[in-house]
């Protein structure tokens, strides 16, 4: 369907991938030779690579331990995410008295740093006796404005005819919206669960401050091992690094095609 | 009258958020120790507690170690929270502002009591924690800073020692300033630049601590000189914009002539740097022997349930045993005359080069500067610094940067009288 | 239910979970901590009778670990090595001594054949 | 029917809870704690007394602080860059070219790192006498000086939004490609039979409905560059002087370093506001209810 010819974008993207990839390259090519970035002249192919910089990472910290931890907090977050948001989505798609302010209210709640937020969600965490716990540590990330946002869009481009039909059929709400609205926004669906995936692990304050036994901590808390003042710790720094990121971008990897199927195929279906 | 009333309850009510219950019930025996990025002594801290829980049955030692900039945050959402640390160990003169707000236990009256704990330690470096007469903390583990100089580019700029005043200092550097090699670092955290300046005559506040006294003509010059230096490469632009890493990264690549910096830096730059050995890394005192100290130390929580079980825990802390492990283990240095004495004996044998580089952190500590015990130092450092920065990259010159750096500096001294 | 079992989302961790498992037979099986090697002096000859010194590293440096004497045909033995990352030292007092080898295990306490033979070179 | 309309309403309430209650939790308790704590002389360990509005004169009189909120405007009005950049990946990945998932991958790739990874990279890249890019340039000879990018009043700031921009690019393609999968393919379509060209499609069709994802993507880049405290605080520290100090990372130094929690809170009162101000108009500038344009 398209006439214009191929290369050009091929080009324009194969510059953006390069840009992309070189600070990227640099990193993985640290964590597997762990040499000193700033010698003169810098070194495109890496000199002994060797991959034993993965292995000190695994000793140096409990990294079995603080895997588990983040990937339940991570779990219990997405979950909580799409459940939250879609219902919040949900609700934003129809008119009511309140639906103003609380569009003004969740637009400025994402105005707030987190950094200012610290000692009074350790309070709060505190009164509500979470401290310590996968839960106190995936609350505040349980809900994201933006993926509210991203449901009420998709919600919206859903064609009215569906779901007034399937209010004359006498289905209940959230029937609705389980077996309708939800399988037409996998775009949606997708996107809130990477997002949600990738900021509660790689969340680095709030655990910080919010966990004191050691084996409460996650993953991003063992960069504090690497950041040493006293022994060059390099390779590992960027081997951890890389084994932070690897799940974000497993779960991405897996979870693209959900965005080409998207809407465009989904709405033929019904 | 009606608003100041509500303003008090909702700070009732804060504060009625700030204490969990079901923390304070913990078991009293307990004691909670937070330390400053130092978990690489897991295996000898367990020891080391493990020796503390035999001598004193039913104890529990609960051991958090947070990274540098992360600590102060942890700390002080503990503190709301009214379950701070019992023990924490703080770097650099963070400790004058706890103690000023009445945070930290005056442990003057322990050491009256016992004299000989006190009489373990340099009596320079424990000076360095007094404030109004009080003693707040007992040294964990000290460095002060030393020139490290690359004695390649010495020969290849037929240098023959390393320089005795600031002028040499300068000239040195320029000498070696070639393509992309430069001739001099320094690192700029908590004041350790601040010997460049000392030994150039220059205080930075008056006697009595109520003015700035550092806007100066020698200031100036000495500023001037820096800000050619830099601009010729002389001095390499990471001393003033780099903080940790890329100083001492820059200066393991071989391509820096000297690095002012204290003795940490020699086991990161050792191990990023496999040109040095004995023949190719020297470690003398800067000119006129001056040194800014950066060192870490043991203080109790005002706030902790059992001040009395924490002073043992220090008292065992730094015992001669275990600093001497941790001189043994880390190859630092603890200001315990007798763990020190002995670690650099043996050091000396199986690493001459770090026993030279460990060696320096023991003298002229009559001649430490950059450690005025300020309550509000953060503050003064935060109006102070960006203006040195100013002058030396160039952006101001030398004469109107300290005069910007001394009214907020006389700002901040009058809001604080 | 077919369907559901088939898609990516289960099929790829549960390969991870498979690799992961069969790696972990691996270790449990070939973590006995034994370091093995030779020691030669510098015409290749096997010396024996020569002390071997394992260390092990923790965290900032290598220490001392234990020492061995290697038999007659110049091979020794450690058989506790604790630790994933170690360097070996040989040396015989009149024949000489080796630098510290350093050697990098996959996991802790892999059993490891030296492949190069400490070679012992008159020190000074 | 009355009845059926406040059950109706009672549900939709129902649906809006959780999400309410965790930001109640989390933002609106946090701000008003903040508020409250902005007119007082507070610190851990002092009892508080009553301040009215001296933090925020001194704050009128803290010319870091107005150095802090000029950096922090400049990052705002930054952000638009990074969104064109992504707009145009995202609509040159959504083209039917073969690989495209590579391509997508590969820009996804950096949102994921560590931020403290990025900020090390990007610190050595921006190096004056070993980094990538001087080297790059020098031996390219674009340039013959080496720009000293982190060590310069210039160069400082727009470093630092550069490495915003490179990690949050695969951010924004996310958001913006979500977008113009809900735009129906009937209507592109339609409008190629009626010949009309790939360039007027795109400003007539895919623009207009892709409305909604780039305010979304506009706002949540503007605040998270401007939350960006671990990339300016590990990058740079604030420095040179005060050249990449931004709002949050002084809100940072002010109330974690220097202990100052009543003038920290009164910072970021003024933050709050400024960034509700900045939003406020850019949903104006969207055509208002979140940019939610009515499908025509």
């Amino acid at each position: 369907m398209n006439r214009y010819p191929r290369w050009p974008i091929h080009l324009a993207l194969i510059m953006a991938s390069f840009v992309m990839l070189v600070p990227f390259y640099w990193v993985a090519k640290t964590s597997v030779s762990g040499e000193n970035i700033y010698a003169y002249p810098p070194s495109i192919i890496p000199t002994r690579v060797q991959p034993f910089f993965y292995v000190d990472v695994w000793y140096a910290i409990p990294f079995a331990r603080y895997f588990l931890n983040s990937l339940a907090v991570s779990v219990i977050a997405v979950i909580a995410n799409v459940i939250f948001n879609a219902m919040a989505g949900y609700a934003l798609t129809h008119g009511f008295r309140g639906k103003n302010v609380v569009l003004m209210l969740f637009l400025s709640c994402m105005m707030v740093p987190f950094q200012a937020t610290i000692i009074p969600a350790y309070l709060i965490t505190g009164k509500l006796g979470l401290l310590d716990s996968w839960l106190g540590l995936a609350l505040p990330q349980c809900s994201t404005i933006i993926c509210i946002f991203i449901f009420k869009a998709s919600f919206d481009a859903v064609p009215r005819s569906l779901i007034d039909a399937a209010r004359i059929d006498g289905l209940p709400e959230w029937r609705i919206i389980w077996h309708i609205m939800m399988p037409l926004s996998t775009a949606a669906i997708a996107t809130n669960v990477i997002l949600a995936f990738i900021w509660s692990w790689n969340n680095f304050l709030w655990p910080l401050i919010m966990t004191r036994s050691a084996d409460m901590q996650t993953l991003p808390l063992g960069l504090a091992r690497f950041l040493s003042y006293q022994e060059d710790t390099t390779g590992a720094l960027y081997a951890f690094c890389i084994m932070v990121l690897a799940p974000g971008l497993l779960l991405f990897l897996l979870a693209q095609k959900e965005f080409i199927r998207g809407l465009t195929s989904g709405a033929t279906k019904g | 009258m009606k608003r100041r009333s509500i303003m008090k309850g909702a700070l009732a009510g804060a504060a009625a958020l700030a204490a969990p219950a079901y923390l304070r019930a913990q078991s009293s025996k307990k004691l909670s120790v937070l330390t400053w990025n130092i978990a690489d002594q897991e295996e000898l801290f367990k020891k080391e507690f493990a020796e503390f829980k035999a001598a004193n049955p039913g104890v529990e030692i609960e051991w958090l170690d947070k990274k540098g900039p992360d600590l102060p945050a942890f700390y002080q959402t503990q503190i709301v929270a009214g379950t701070p640390p019992d023990v924490v160990d703080i770097q650099g003169a963070l400790w004058v502002d706890y103690a000023a707000n009445g945070g930290l236990v005056d442990l003057t009256p322990y050491l009256q009591k016992e004299p000989d704990v006190a009489k373990r330690f340099n009596q320079d470096y424990l000076g360095g924690w007094v404030y109004q007469g009080k003693t707040y903390l007992l040294p964990f583990y000290v460095a002060k800073t030393l020139l490290y100089y690359n004695k390649t580019m010495y020969r290849d700029a037929d240098i023959a020692q390393p320089p005795q005043s600031f002028d040499e200092l300068i000239a040195f550097s320029n000498k070696m300033a070639k393509g992309e090699k430069t001739g001099f670092l320094t690192l700029n955290f908590d004041w350790l630049y601040w010997p460049l300046f000392k030994m150039n005559g220059v205080e930075l506040l008056s006697p009595d601590g109520k003015k700035a006294a550092f806007n100066t003509p020698q200031m100036a010059d000495a500023l001037g000189k820096l800000a050619k230096a830099t601009a010729d490469g002389g001095i390499n632009k990471i001393a003033w914009t780099g903080r940790w890493v890329e100083p001492n990264g820059a200066f393991a690549s071989g391509t820096v002539g000297m690095l002012h910096a204290h003795s940490a830096s020699y086991f990161f730059v050792k191990g990023q740097g496999p040109w040095i050995n004995e023949q190719t890394l020297g470690a003398t005192q800067l000119p006129g022997f001056w040194s800014t100290p950066t060192n870490h130390g043991f203080a109790i929580s005002k706030g902790s349930r059992n001040p009395d079980l924490a002073w043992s825990f220090l008292k065992h802390m730094t015992s001669d045993k275990s600093a001497g492990n941790l001189f043994r283990e880390r190859r630092v240095l603890t200001a315990n005359i007798e763990a020190d004495k002995a670690g650099l004996e043996a050091i000396e044998k199986t690493d001459p080069l770090a026993g030279a580089v460990l060696r320096t952190q023991t003298e002229h500590t009559d001649k430490l500067t950059g450690n005025w015990p300020l309550p509000y130092d953060a503050e003064l450092k935060d109006a102070f610094w960006p203006e040195i920065q100013n002058a030396v990259l160039g952006r101001k010159e030398p004469k109107k940067a300290m005069a910007d750096a001394e009214r907020a500096v006389d700002r901040i001294l009058r809001r604080k009288a | 239910m077919k369907r559901w079992l088939l898609n990516r989302f289960v099929l790829v961790p549960g390969a991870i979970a498979l690799v992961a498992l069969l790696w972990n037979i691996y270790v449990a099986t070939h973590d006995h901590g034994h370091i093995t090697g030779r020691v030669v002096d510098l015409a290749g000859k096997p010396v024996a009778d020569a002390s071997v010194v394992l260390w092990v590293y923790n965290f900032t440096t290598y220490q001392e670990h234990s020492h061995v004497k290697t038999d007659d045909a110049g091979v020794f033995r450690f058989m506790n090595n604790p630790s994933h990352r170690i360097q070996l030292s040989a040396e015989k007092p009149g024949v000489g001594r080796s630098e510290r080898i350093p050697v990098f295990l996959y996991f802790r306490a892999e059993d490891f054949d030296l492949a190069t033979p400490l070679k012992l070179a008159p020190s000074g | 029917m009355l009845k059926h309309r406040t059950r109706q309403t009672l549900l939709l309430w129902c649906f809006l809870a959780p999400s309410l209650a965790i930001f109640l939790l989390y933002r609106v308790m946090p701000v008003v704690w903040n508020f409250v704590l902005s007119f007082q002389y507070w610190s851990p360990l002092k009892p508080a007394e009553f301040a009215g509005f001296d933090h925020y004169e001194d704050l009128w009189y803290d010319d870091v602080f107005w150095q802090a909120l000029w950096n922090t405007l400049l990052v705002i009005a930054s952000a638009p860059i990074g969104i064109a950049l992504a707009l145009g990946l995202a609509l040159l990945v959504n083209a039917e070219i073969r690989c495209r998932d590579v391509y997508r991958t590969i820009i996804f790739l950096s949102y994921p790192l560590m931020t403290v990874a990025v900020a090390i990279i990007w610190r050595w890249m921006f190096d004056e006498r070993v980094g990538l890019i001087n080297y790059v340039a020098r031996s390219l000879h674009l340039v013959d000086k080496p720009i000293p990018f982190l060590n310069s009043f210039t160069w400082a700031l727009p470093s630092v939004i550069a490495a915003n921009i490179w990690q949050m690019l695969g951010f924004y393609m996310i958001i913006l490609l979500t977008g113009l999968q809900s735009i129906p393919h009937e209507l592109h379509e339609a409008a190629a039979i009626d010949g009309a060209s790939s360039w007027r499609r795109l400003r007539s069709i895919t623009l207009p409905l892709l409305r909604p994802s780039i305010f979304l993507a506009f706002v949540v880049g503007m605040l998270n560059s401007i939350t960006s405290f671990d990339l300016v605080y590990v990058m740079t520290g604030g420095g040179p002087g005060r050249a990449t100090e931004i709002l949050v990372t002084y809100i940072y130094k002010l109330g974690f370093v220097q202990t100052k929690f009543d003038e920290a809170a009164a910072v970021t009162i003024v933050f709050f506001v400024l960034l509700i101000v900045t939003a406020w108009a850019a949903n104006r500038l969207a055509g208002g209810n979140a940019g939610a344009a009515e499908i025509e």
